[in-house]
């Protein structure tokens, strides 16, 4: 019914994944405007949502799209859109709109050769400090960013309880390798997902508050039409979300923003560590770089050299603590990015002047490969 | 002022206004910002502006209860007693 | 102070936000109004209305109101009105918008709900400039007006909503002014009652920016500007063409009764679940 | 299955994609770990189209091919283009009725597109055609591990006509093998020109 | 080969960037013919011409005609060749865009360009769906029609390019096709010849992506049905409604002669800084 | 003739002096769209632009507008727009075309409270990443933040001179409290001021090369009209400016990008310093919040405490050496910003952890005090 | 010139944003810096208007008001809502037309708007009588360098009018200041209740 | 094939084939695509597809130069000699 293949085998494209995963997760609505290298996710969602009664719109561009499931998922509906580079500049407005005003979606960004048009069906991964600094003012970022298939079908559910969790957008940004790319996927049985469902409040219509603030800093989403009657506008605004100026009603505002995150770090965090404790010499990369990473420990390992691998699963926010506490102490870490350096920056930050960070940047619309890795590895060691 | 039926007015208006003694317009002082426009409007002249830069009825006995005033007041400052307003009717003096 | 509340406030977060913001004069007051009036004789459920806007002294509305009520980013109110019909089509969805808001910025978005013919009815109170951010031009500008960014007078020629909505294909297209209220009153209705995408524009005086930067009086003269240079569209078919030049028309221009979007939608969905499950 | 990597490339039209999904079909039935990734960019605009396989029995981690163990190539441009990324030890399949200037190292040729005009009336099962050929060529799984892929890719309607050009591509390649370790060797050695007898054979 | 090479050489960057991407039989080249013989006939120079497009097939036109040459972003075509005619009036700017580019996400730059009558001719080719994207549907796409986001068939109703421009204010709108090659170099020479804004529709196929996805065959059936389904107004309107019904109606629609912005702007310029010197 | 009041002693609006300011540097056309609290600029040029015969028009939007003077700047027009926040997010996409494209142009964004809609007419310095990382993809940003009327004056001549000499787009980005003030301005004599003028290739016209390769990484740039007929697009392009996909000119194209502006900070670094080598403790701050820092310096000088003061006026690129340099030895920086951490990354990532690192912000739509700077410093003495 | 913060307060339409333009220009002419800044924000939509500015002989680091030396207040909302940022030795000038409930302090009460009304049947120059009052009673600046300032802030057209509006304020300050430096204190402690007879003076 | 003035051409057209010996119409392999546009609607069946996908001049004396092969090439791959083509002259067997 829901469109997923449940525990079968099968090929499937980076793409396609995501747009199942969103299927999985239950989506209720899609709205998005074609681009390259992301199209395929909205296509297939274009062949199966009707079939189940969801609903799907292409709309005249990527402002209205991001705009439509904002307004989607304030009437109830779980929304998606997937865009890539261009695009994405155009969401930032809406993107920022939606993290103020706390609205649960998922934007898919598959990353593209960048700046501009740059090279549309080719790889990169120009946009992650974009994705954590796009829009005007402070916003909270949430960002994960798969390496193979399967985690664009998981990381794409992960991303829409996320949403519902922490009531703001999470942008899934694969790679265009990571996107467009085929793997065998089995799929899990229905039962064995996990998704959050829609929150809704309980108390009084009275009572309600559509920004309470509570323990998480997250409280429960009343929707359009539920009878729960509230006013959302993207000027600050109080706990019943009408615009104010007080100072003190800013300020707990804007803190309860950005701490719905920061206190939550432990729930967001998701790194994969391989040997990264007994290695002086660590690579710290993220998405289709991962791959790479993955093949020159083996490559390396043959030849009795060591290196490990620190994988941020979730971008943004920055793994800050774990980063500092588990590579402070390394000798070298290198940064293989598919960009001129993002965040290698970060890297930068939290680590002091005795460990050596090494860049590896590659941005001629190919993937890093193996070999790169293992030769940078060896000229460190 | 005048007990008469106004002219143009229909036998039972006059009767509605002779039955009922309460003025059938009020203005909410609290949130008239005295534009001016319920008392240019009026086709019965009911209401002037005061010095307070309110308007006020002055001459509530000459009203039709046409509710023109309540529904050009861009302050939701005026309301007009019945259901005239609610249902749109145009007793009198309407628009041009 | 009446001992009752007139029926209408039962639609207004009357205690904690009024007075409302909007100068004194303000033609904005009145259309709403006009839209509260409208739903009051529809007998709609608060519950189910939804009014979506975009930026702008108009796109304030939605505070005022007690509906569900948002107010999204410039120009945007259709698209996010949109998702949110989409979404729950049990909405009645409403959207708010300056002529800046609908024809600037937000002009693809209005030509497309017309196109797609999407079940919303949009209220543009057109005020001839950008009320908010202290009255530049617009698009329905009219030539030769003077605005903060047309100091020695518009050039541009101006839009008329009316038409190009019609040519974009709304099913309802109406002109009224706020100061013929009980014709805007039924106008508002008519449109709300419609389905598929329905246009209502409202003129109405700015005074603050416009009518100071054209020398148009105060908001009283500017409410007998629209009642002296306005004409209902059957009153100008009788008249002589003399009569009615320079005139803005009033009344209804499109009244098509075409199958609105989320329908068609509704039926995409059952032919082909139906065609799967055979 | 050991890591090979296989290329399918030729031009737009040419069904490279339905092979490169059948290939990978077929290597996911045989339980191998399968990658597959395709052109995209302006070069796809019904013109080139190229289709990477990568099989493996560990998990695939670089989804690139570097270094071929089989091209296919459907097209001069795509045998000019790729043939030096072919290891020494892989091998080629050609459609010979586009490919003029055959390709250096071991290079099997069969005129594809004419002989699926000539037995099926249309230039449109030269795929697979071509995949019966790679299939029994490339010895990757067993025929029915093959025709279950096709069953599992090929839309019903054209299924019939899939499975009957992709088994008369498997029968010559079958009967190139059974020369090849009978009397005539038809594995080429890179730089030696290509023995007339065999071209003549294939193309019949 | 030919020892002379056509004299529409001269105006292609033929030594290097030929032979073009577009897929065999893409309509979009005899639209790009049409415009070399247009600007051949009216002998303009080289260096005067500025070609702007956006992003899509129709818009990759520039890289291959060696005029000044600009390839902006989606959509907003007609924003930047705007900038360019401000800042030198002496170019003759020509924006190339597709149905997606300029109905779609441009919509509402080709909306205001039409109601300022800026000075550039707009060509758009439409050929009923996102070329470059791989065919999914636009903002033209016929009711019914399937594309890669209507599987199911077309649910919307589609815009009518000329009737939209039209009712913004555009000063000359027509519609031509690659079939009736003729007709379309007449229009085009026109459009371009005249001030203001002037907008070319101009129907072509895909066969790569909007004819297979419709079964309409090659290109050449797809040449046909230009053939067969449209007629030109004048022939139109001598038929009874029944030999036109269904048919898409080519030829002039609207031939103003407006004063374009340029011309509007210099004359404001040139009262102020006079008033100024007083 | 140029609207500029030469010589004259005025009181004059910070957004005001960026409308005399860009006159001043001649100023062919400018295209904008109203926004608080920037609206001043274009209401200002509207009025003055007309007089001397040169182009102004408002778009239908901000993205028609950058669009516009992208296009103007193309075809010979010193061209600039002006807007907010929201605006800004919008002109992203616009934004990174003129990087890739190496146009330019001056950008003015006056920072309002966001995020989104956020406090329209209030103050925050909450874009200042967003200049650096707003659009998809790598790309330059020269950003420059003024801190009084008299820098809107002269930064916005700097602004057009950098755009000229460097081939990109320069940011102007006075925050609200900036943009809307009015101090005493004397403007200079027009000979003293120095705009640089626009370049022109001399070559033959075959010879010419869009994106010729120069020791700079900026070549002479021609216009369109002028007889130079070349292709401009946002794809990778070659040094003729046509779509390419090779990888070398790929990367040569990216590495220039970049090069141009990291290879020549002497030219853009512009530091205010004050006390810095012989304080401890030293304020890091930029924009409006400058003016409080050294009002505070002042309060503490009473005290005879002592603290620095370091102020980049040229916000991006960063002045990572200097910040080094100078700053790597302090005991404590103060970084006061009216956001929620911005520029303070950039601050922890140059310095050790020897030093403290103290953010100050503030976000609830007003100005940092001197008082609140005296007791931050105070605290940390 | 020493340090000073000076607010005009009131509501839109009353010219406070003139008034705050011509202080500035005085304060140019006399050589002082200066610094103005304005309420922005809905509560400028019709409603209340606000215009601070700064004079100093040292450059102006820090652009906001926090201690107020003049407050003037041309409605009641404008004088509660800010008095209390008048510092102990500053003082208030009110329009006693709109402004009943008398802050505490040392405050100059004048029917500005009604005398306006009254001498040039207009309310339009009640911010000119208050800047003239303004004038005398600060000492900031000479009379010329106030006239002067007026004539360069002032459109052409309208600079008679609103000089006599000036002159006529300054004439009632000076009166004042008289009495203050002869008979009546007029410079009230604050929470001393307003001598009755001042205030009858005033609003005569 | 006939030497005949072709049914619907006028004498002088004729003529004018009759005078030049050389092919009016060219085509450029390098560019042809080989969409067969050219040889579908050539009004005099010039032109066929060969079997190398590129469209051929077979009949190059019933050509009457009217350059509807050249105009309708999406790829410039055709040249009819003679200025008919930039004139937009419409000789014969034009468009429907
Ligand atoms: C993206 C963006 N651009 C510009 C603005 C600034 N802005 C706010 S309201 C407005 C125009 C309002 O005019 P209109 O829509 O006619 O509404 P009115 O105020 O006249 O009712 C503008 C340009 C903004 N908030 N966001
Ligand atoms: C902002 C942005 N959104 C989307 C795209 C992807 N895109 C490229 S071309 C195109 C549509 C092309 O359609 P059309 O304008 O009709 O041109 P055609 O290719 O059919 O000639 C789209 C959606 C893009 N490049 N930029
Ligand atoms: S109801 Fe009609 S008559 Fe009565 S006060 Fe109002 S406008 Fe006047
Ligand atoms: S219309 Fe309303 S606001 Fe205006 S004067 Fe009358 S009651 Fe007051
Ligand atoms: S500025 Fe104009 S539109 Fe806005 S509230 Fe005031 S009068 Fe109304
Ligand atoms: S995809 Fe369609 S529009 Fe694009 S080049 Fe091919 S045929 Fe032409
Ligand atoms: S029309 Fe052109 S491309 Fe097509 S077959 Fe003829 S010559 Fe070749
Ligand atoms: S010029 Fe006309 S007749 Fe000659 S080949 Fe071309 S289409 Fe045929
Ligand atoms: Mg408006
Ligand atoms: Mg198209």
């Amino acid at each position: 019914m829901s469109g997923v293949p449940w525990g079968e085998t099968k090929l499937v494209q980076g793409n396609e994944a995501v747009a199942l995963g969103a299927l999985a997760s239950g989506i209720d609505f899609f709205a998005g405007y074609p681009i390259t290298p992301s199209t395929e996710v909205a296509e297939i969602l274009a062949r199966e949502m009707p079939l189940i009664g969801k609903k799907w719109i292409q709309m005249e561009d990527e402002i209205a799209s991001i705009s439509a499931i904002i307004g989607g998922s304030l009437a109830g509906g779980r929304s998606m859109t997937a865009t890539s580079g261009p695009g994405f500049s155009l969401m930032q407005e809406g993107l920022g709109y939606a993290c103020m005003t706390e609205v649960p979606l998922v934007l898919v960004n598959v990353m593209r050769g960048g700046p501009s048009t740059g090279l549309p069906t080719q790889v990169a991964q120009g946009d992650v400090m974009q994705a954590r600094w796009g829009a005007h003012g402070d916003h909270p970022a949430i960002v994960l960013a798969p390496s193979d298939v399967k985690e664009c079908f998981n990381l794409t559910i992960r991303a829409f309880n996320l949403a519902e969790e922490f009531r703001t957008p999470v942008i899934l940004m694969p790679d265009e390798v990571i996107g467009h790319m085929r793997e065998k996927l089995t799929f899990p049985k229905e039962e064995e997902i996990c998704v959050t469902p829609q929150s809704s409040p309980d108390v009084p219509l009275e009572w309600y508050e559509h920004y309470h603030t509570s323990a998480t800093g997250v409280s429960p989403m009343a929707h359009f039409g539920s009878g729960y009657r509230f006013h959302v506008t993207g000027l600050t605004h109080d706990t019943h979300g009408f615009p104010t100026r007080k100072v003190d009603e800013v300020i707990s505002k804007m803190n309860r923003l950005k701490q719905k995150i920061t206190r939550r770090l432990d729930v967001l965090e998701n790194n994969k560590l391989h040997d990264v404790e007994e290695s002086k010499v660590v690579i710290f990369c993220y998405g289709s770089v991962y791959r790479s990473a993955l093949a020159a420990q083996q490559i390396l390992a043959k030849q009795r050299k060591k290196v490990g691998i620190f994988r941020p699963v979730t971008i943004w926010p920055f793994p800050d603590r774990t980063v500092k506490e588990l590579l402070d102490t390394k000798d070298v870490i290198i940064v293989p990015e598919l960009n001129q350096g993002q965040i290698i920056h970060e890297v930068e930050r939290l680590t002091s002047d005795s460990v050596r960070v090494v860049p590896l940047h590659r941005y001629d619309g190919y993937a890093i490969t193996p070999e790169q890795l293992v030769a940078a590895a060896l000229e460190v060691m | 002022m005048s007990e008469k039926p106004i002219k143009g007015q229909t036998k039972e208006e006059h009767c509605e206004t002779e039955v009922k003694k309460r003025p059938a317009v009020h203005i909410f002082p609290e949130w008239c910002k005295g534009c001016g426009i319920c008392v240019a409007f009026c086709p019965k002249q009911v209401l002037e502006m005061g010095k307070d830069q309110k308007a006020h009825v002055v001459y509530p006995e000459k009203c039709i209860e046409c509710a023109l005033c309540a529904r050009r007041c861009p302050e939701f400052a005026v309301y007009v007693s019945g259901d005239s307003i609610k249902e749109g009717k145009k007793k009198n003096g309407g628009e041009k | 102070m009446p001992a009752r509340l007139p029926y209408a406030y039962k639609y207004l977060r009357a205690k904690k936000k009024f007075p409302h913001v909007w100068c004194p004069g303000c033609g904005i007051g009145i259309v709403m109004g006009s839209i509260i009036r409208a739903i009051d004789s529809l007998g709609w459920d608060l519950d189910d209305i939804l009014m979506v806007s975009g930026i702008g002294c108009t796109s304030r509305m939605p505070v005022y109101v007690d509906f569900n009520t948002l107010h999204t980013t410039h120009g945007r109110a259709l698209a996010f009105g949109t998702g949110a019909k989409m979404a729950n089509p049990n909405l009645k969805v409403l959207a708010v918008m300056g002529d800046g808001d609908s024809m600037a910025i937000g002009g693809n978005h209005i030509i497309h709900a017309s196109r797609r013919n999407m079940d919303i009815t949009a209220i543009i109170v057109n005020n001839n400039n950008y009320g908010m951010t202290g009255g530049q031009f617009s698009p329905t500008t009219p030539q030769g007006a003077k605005t903060s960014t047309t100091p020695y007078g518009m050039i541009e020629p101006d839009f008329d909503i009316c038409e190009l909505t019609k040519a974009a294909g709304a099913n309802y297209v109406a002109r009224g002014d706020v100061y013929h209220v009980i014709e805007l009153d039924g106008i508002v209705k008519n449109a709300l009652s419609g389905s598929g995408f329905r246009v209502v524009e409202a003129l109405a005086p700015c005074p603050t920016n416009f009518g100071r930067a054209n020398r148009q009086g105060d908001a009283v003269n500017m409410m007998e500007l629209l009642r002296d240079n306005t004409i209902n569209i059957a009153q100008a078919k009788k008249l002589p063409e003399e009569k009615t030049e320079g005139k803005i028309v009033r009344g209804v221009f499109v009244d098509r009764d075409e199958i609105g979007y989320i329908e068609r939608y509704r039926k995409l969905c059952d032919r082909v679940s139906a065609e799967v499950k055979k | 299955m050991k890591y090979s990597e296989i290329r399918l490339a030729g031009s737009g039209g040419q069904g490279l994609g339905l092979a490169g999904r059948i290939l990978s079909q077929a290597a996911i039935l045989n339980g191998s770990e399968v990658c597959l990734t395709q052109s995209y960019g302006p070069e796809a605009r019904g013109g080139a189209s190229r289709t990477d396989v990568i099989i493996s029995d560990k998990p695939i981690l670089f989804p690139n091919c570097r270094e071929l163990d089989v091209l296919l190539a459907m097209n001069q441009e795509s045998a000019d283009k790729f043939s030096a990324k072919v290891k020494e030890t892989g091998f080629f399949v050609v459609d010979s009725t586009f490919v003029d200037q055959l390709p250096e190292g071991k290079v099997y040729e069969y005129p594809f597109t004419d002989k699926s005009i000539e037995v099926f009336g249309q230039k449109i099962v030269a795929n697979l055609i071509a995949m019966g050929m790679f299939a029994a060529l490339s010895k990757f799984f067993k025929l029915e591990i093959w025709t279950d892929a096709i069953r599992l890719a090929v839309p019903k309607a054209f299924l019939d006509l899939n499975l009957q050009a992709f088994e008369m591509g498997h029968r010559e390649g079958r009967e190139i093998l059974h020369m090849e370790e009978g009397r005539i060797p038809v594995a080429w050695d890179r730089k030696q020109p290509v023995p007339k007898a065999i071209r003549d054979k294939f193309s019949r």
